[in-house]
């Protein structure tokens, strides 16, 4: 592959000022920082339950969320931490939230694996494999009801494909002619299965023919043609109402999540291979150096100021307060969290 | 006032919600352009287009996640099961993402979406078709479960339940639908968790929900007239909220529990009101409480063992003069 | 159309014997005969529940069912009638089945949706829709798993394609190389909803490619075509223990169950027409007559003699008894059904 | 005797019956080459190789699915989930197809399949991943629910799981994986439906399930030393069947109640329990029946907010000591 991917002039990309590719470059940097961070802060017990790490895929939620409008939206699984970083969600409060703490995201109810801000028309962060689909189909759908603009992004792995209700979404998003891209991030793994272990057929992304719906696969370690084939897919949904299976090839280089030893599917070789090949930031960051819009000294700043800011989220985190008992009780019913509007009687909660 | 079916308290709360709120539509199976596999939904697509009423493919788990989804962006969805026996195949969609989304995310998020539709036995539809899961549901924090044996209550109850920002488990009966009874042309709401003492009696407390109401109601005539026994009826109407004092006030007036509900006795709902009761008004009991259900077994399809097999009024009759001794 | 299928010229079909040919005719008469029997039953009042009528489509089961070798197996949704009378149960525990007595196949607690024959290789007769389909293909991995010959052939309608776990099987199917055939009885309709609303794609079958599955089209209303697709399958699936999915075009004449008022969604001039041009009976006895195989005289007595059976059965069945209270809690567990050899211990009936 | 590992014995079990049987398989993500999520089936694959040790797709109704259709030709096969809160996912093929198959073919299939896999809280996973599903389960005629708390028991039930002709819902627990006890060298089964008395008291009848039971032990530690009372620890075991016998001649001995359970408190299984004991020990009660359940909410996040979520000692003493008052 050339030093500078052939994808540069994509009209998306052409566009861009050296400021906003600074800018892209260091949303990678930042969330390979943060996840960097975060994994010590679960070495040293910080951090309870999974931890997903989105080491290696950076490129895929920059890519996809730098090319969204405002009136865009995403879901996604629970290997969430890099689209909550790439719509723009603070880093204290994903820690904060990593580490159970009521200034969390989720007000450390959710976790590492439901990150949410629709403020952001960031829907989550979903642990059960899949079941963000038919959510995601149905974010487009309410889009299209309520005559609102834009279009959604479903984002699953390569293992969710096989999920029967991932093929629900597929047909409903088809048939009603629904403005949603779902996204696949084919990272070659679920958990310690290959794809070809997994799942019948000759690509992932192609099974969407069978809904005649478009589809397309995707170099994902060169942001890039992630933000082109992103573009051009949000385009045609938000544009025309058609749906579209995009799947991006990626890697991940941690164990399925920190838990995982990570020994009897894949080897040191392979993992070595991609870091040296494939890494979607050294990638970037090599073309950015020779377009002449990086330079070592910004180079060297930007990731200063990831780690600082990775830093100062875990400081923020340490630093807040958990949740309460009572607060166990909260969040659970609208109608109780807002007693001034509550309707209903009787008793909801019991013991 | 106008003599309607339960059927048609259904439909006429669903036109009065779309009409109030253009946020309201409906889905599901054959809900539109056959206007309802009951035709509880009769009407709607002439008065509401396909925008509004939309005919769905058979895939619960697809396009129940998609009401969720969009009720997560404030469209209020009504989506109808054509029966809550195929809750099975939408399980996740339901009870953990429509259940748990709020909470999950601090609050953020909330889910107002109504999931409606028939949860019955009786009509010989066999075991897959048969369920009646109030317990279920409403053993999940997160949801609200509502359980209407009248077309009065079915009419205040689902329009309460469609302007609920919380997801409720709305659950209908087959058997009701044709049910006739006077129900006013004014609008009016009945709130959640709100049981209703459907007759007043002071010797023994029948507790019911859903259509065993209405065989407990006849019990209860035939118990004062031919055994001269008053017997109170409390129809708990919605089972998440629980209207408890209802329960315990009627507990501490007759001294004397029989629960009645259609869902298989192991953990149903009258297992858990049994639990209470014993636990609130331990004091006030002369007698344990007892409990009709179906008989423990799968939905059988033959059709007089399945009226054995389910609350019947001679089984409540039996179990209630068992108890009276 | 010819009046002579061109099919009959195939493998399967063109070592028919005369005999052959007509015990083929012979069973869509005894279907037609036997469905419309338990119509008039049901009428009468005496069937509860569900009757979901298999007129207008007797071919797809006839011709399926008649390539069967004894190792094969068949699994199918509640419309399954034709099924179970093409395996060979007798009709007399059939109709007693619907009328709810003990001494129906399933001791009249599965009704007519729930029809069962383990000894005939028969595995029912489900309700939910698409539910059967994993259990169809665990068949096929149960006969490969026990090295025992044959396949499984799993049917279900055109609406079931849409249940996610239909997908999950298709996929299991390909990926572990199973000896299954998916048949898809396309009857144009689930309900009143037709293909192209519920639908997204160009066929049904052709989702199998997604899973890079062998599939194929075919003509249903032409009894030699559905043996030689089937057959072609079958043999495929067993010995090569390969998969596919099969799409049968039929029709069905009766709504989707007798509940259904069957106005609201297809015109009766397209049943005339059906009728007129597609009857599979009409189709095949016009062929047998062209192939003097039938004779006005043996039309006649296959339809007395049919007539007859479905009569017979309804009488069997109106003169056998319920079951009992009793047997309510029975058939719930074997070991319950089989003291003699229980282990358990404690209460597992409950009130 | 050997000191083995929960996890071991559930190991050992499954080892020593696809020795006995070659029609017993195990089925399930990871299973195979990841020597499982929970490294339980450690060691199998290279044992009986890929044909009886089976990796699948994330399709869990399609393969648990797979296995009820293998199982009614006489396969029997163990099927891992990874969690059992993934049965949300495949509800209708455990809870209609395993179910109900029996029933509706009038007895002619049987379905000797077990399921199994951990269902607890406890390890931060949020709600979506900590369910406790036994009293779903149990509210289906059709299937037996079983769940071990020592690696004695897990393995002793788990082969009779295995041998069993009915489908078996198994329900393991992350946290007990590592607990370790001397557990015999030679065979042996344990009978399911029978309680296991793991402390004898006299004042007190603490019954439990799952974790629940290491707790109440501790518990009843503390009530001995520290306040003299005297806490019998009935130990379920198994869901259903049920074990009544061994629950109420505890209850008739000590007359008080605490029923503890990981699950939430609406319709879990002590609701049910509660309601036996009042049906069946009326009179023997001093004192109403009082429950420890998880505090009624979604799964909590939050470490140590969870702790405080579920059944704990703190809690339980607490629940204990105001019912002996
Ligand atoms: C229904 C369900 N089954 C199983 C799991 C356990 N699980 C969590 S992640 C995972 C692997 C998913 O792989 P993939 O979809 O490729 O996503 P990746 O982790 O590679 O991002 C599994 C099996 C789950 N969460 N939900
Ligand atoms: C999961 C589920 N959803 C809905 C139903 C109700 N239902 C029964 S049959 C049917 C239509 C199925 O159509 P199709 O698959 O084409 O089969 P056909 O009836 O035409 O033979 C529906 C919606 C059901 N039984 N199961
Ligand atoms: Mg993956
Ligand atoms: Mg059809």
């Amino acid at each position: 592959m050339p030093v500078v991917s052939p994808f540069v002039t994509a009209a998306i990309n052409s566009g861009l000022s050296k400021d906003a590719k600074i800018a892209l470059y260091r949303e990678l940097m930042r969330i390979r920082r943060f996840e960097e961070r975060s994994l010590r802060a679960y070495q040293a017990g910080k951090i309870g339950g999974f931890l997903h790490l989105y080491i290696g895929q950076e490129a895929v939620a920059v890519g996809c969320c730098s090319v969204m409008g405002k009136d865009d939206h995403v879901i996604t699984a629970y290997r969430d931490h890099g689209h909550a970083m790439a719509v723009g969600m603070d880093t204290k409060a994903l820690m904060a939230e990593v580490f159970g703490k009521v200034t969390g995201c989720s007000k450390g109810k959710g976790g590492s694996m439901h990150y949410f801000a629709p403020e952001k028309n960031y829907w989550g962060g979903h642990g059960i494999v899949g079941g963000q689909i038919p959510l995601g189909a149905g974010l487009a759908f309410g889009l299209k009801y309520l005559k609102r603009k834009g279009a959604a992004m479903a984002f699953m792995g390569d293992g969710a494909v096989n999920q029967g209700a991932v093929h629900e979404a597929f047909n409903l998003a088809a048939l009603w002619n629904l403005p949603v891209v779902f996204v696949i991030e084919n990272n070659r793994y679920s958990m310690g299965t290959s794809q070809s272990r997994s799942s019948a057929g000759t690509s992932l992304a192609q099974r969407a023919a069978g809904y005649s719906m478009a589809w397309d696969v995707c170099n994902g370690h060169d942001l890039y043609e992630v933000r082109e084939k992103a573009d051009k897919y949000l385009t045609i949904a938000r544009e025309q109402h058609k749906p579209a299976v995009l799947e991006i090839d990626t890697y991940r280089y941690r164990g399925h999540s920190v838990a995982d030893p990570d020994k009897t599917y894949r080897s040191k070789a392979e993992i070595e291979e991609y870091q040296k090949t494939k890494d979607p930031i050294n990638i970037f960051q090599a073309s950015l150096l020779a377009e002449k819009v990086l330079t070592q000294e910004i180079i060297e700043k930007i990731d200063q100021e990831a780690r600082a800011e990775a830093d100062l989220a875990a400081e923020f985190a340490e630093a807040s307060p958990y949740p309460t008992v009572e607060d166990i009780t909260k969040d659970i019913y609208w109608e109780e969290d807002n007693l001034d509007k509550k309707v209903s009687q009787g008793r909801i909660i019991f013991d | 006032m106008p003599v309607i079916t339960y059927r048609e308290a259904l439909n006429q709360a669903m036109e009065e919600e779309m009409r109030r709120d253009p946020n309201v539509l409906l889905m599901g199976e054959e809900v539109g352009q056959f206007n309802g596999a009951y035709k509880v939904s009769e009407g709607l697509l002439d008065k509401f287009g396909p925008e509004r009423v939309i005919d769905t493919p058979i895939s619960e788990a697809g396009f129940i996640g998609a009401g969720i989804g969009a009720s997560m962006l404030g469209v209020r969805p009504i989506m109808e099961l054509m029966f809550w026996s195929f809750y099975s195949v939408a399980f996740d969609q339901i009870l953990n993402n429509a259940a748990n989304v709020r909470y999950m995310s601090g609050g953020q998020i909330n889910c107002p979406i109504v999931i409606r539709g028939p949860a019955n036995g009786g009509t010989n539809v066999g075991a897959t078709h048969s369920h009646t899961p109030e317990n279920v549901c409403a053993n999940h924090p997160g949801v609200k479960v509502v359980v209407p044996c009248t077309a009065y209550d079915a009419k205040g109850l689902l329009k309460s339940a469609i302007r609920d920002n919380d997801p409720v488990m709305f659950m209908e009966n087959t058997i009701l639908y044709n049910d006739r009874m006077e129900v006013p042309e004014e609008e009016y709401l009945i709130p959640l968790g709100k049981a209703d003492v459907k007759r007043v009696g002071k010797d023994l407390s029948i507790i019911a929900h859903g259509r065993s109401v209405i065989h407990s109601l006849k019990v209860a005539e035939i118990l004062q007239e031919k055994y001269n026994i008053s017997a109170e009826v409390v129809d708990l109407r919605s089972i998440r909220p629980l209207d408890e004092e209802t329960i315990l006030a009627s507990v501490r007036k007759t001294h004397r529990v029989l629960l009645v509900e259609e869902n298989k006795p192991f953990c149903g709902v009258d297992a858990q009101i049994a639990y209470i009761i014993q636990d609130k008004a331990f004091d006030d009991l002369d007698a344990p409480i007892k409990r009709v259900s179906s008989i423990d077994a799968p939905q059988i399809y033959c059709p007089p063992l399945e009226k054995e097999q389910m609350p019947n009024p001679d089984r409540i009759l039996k179990a209630a003069l068992a108890l009276m001794k």
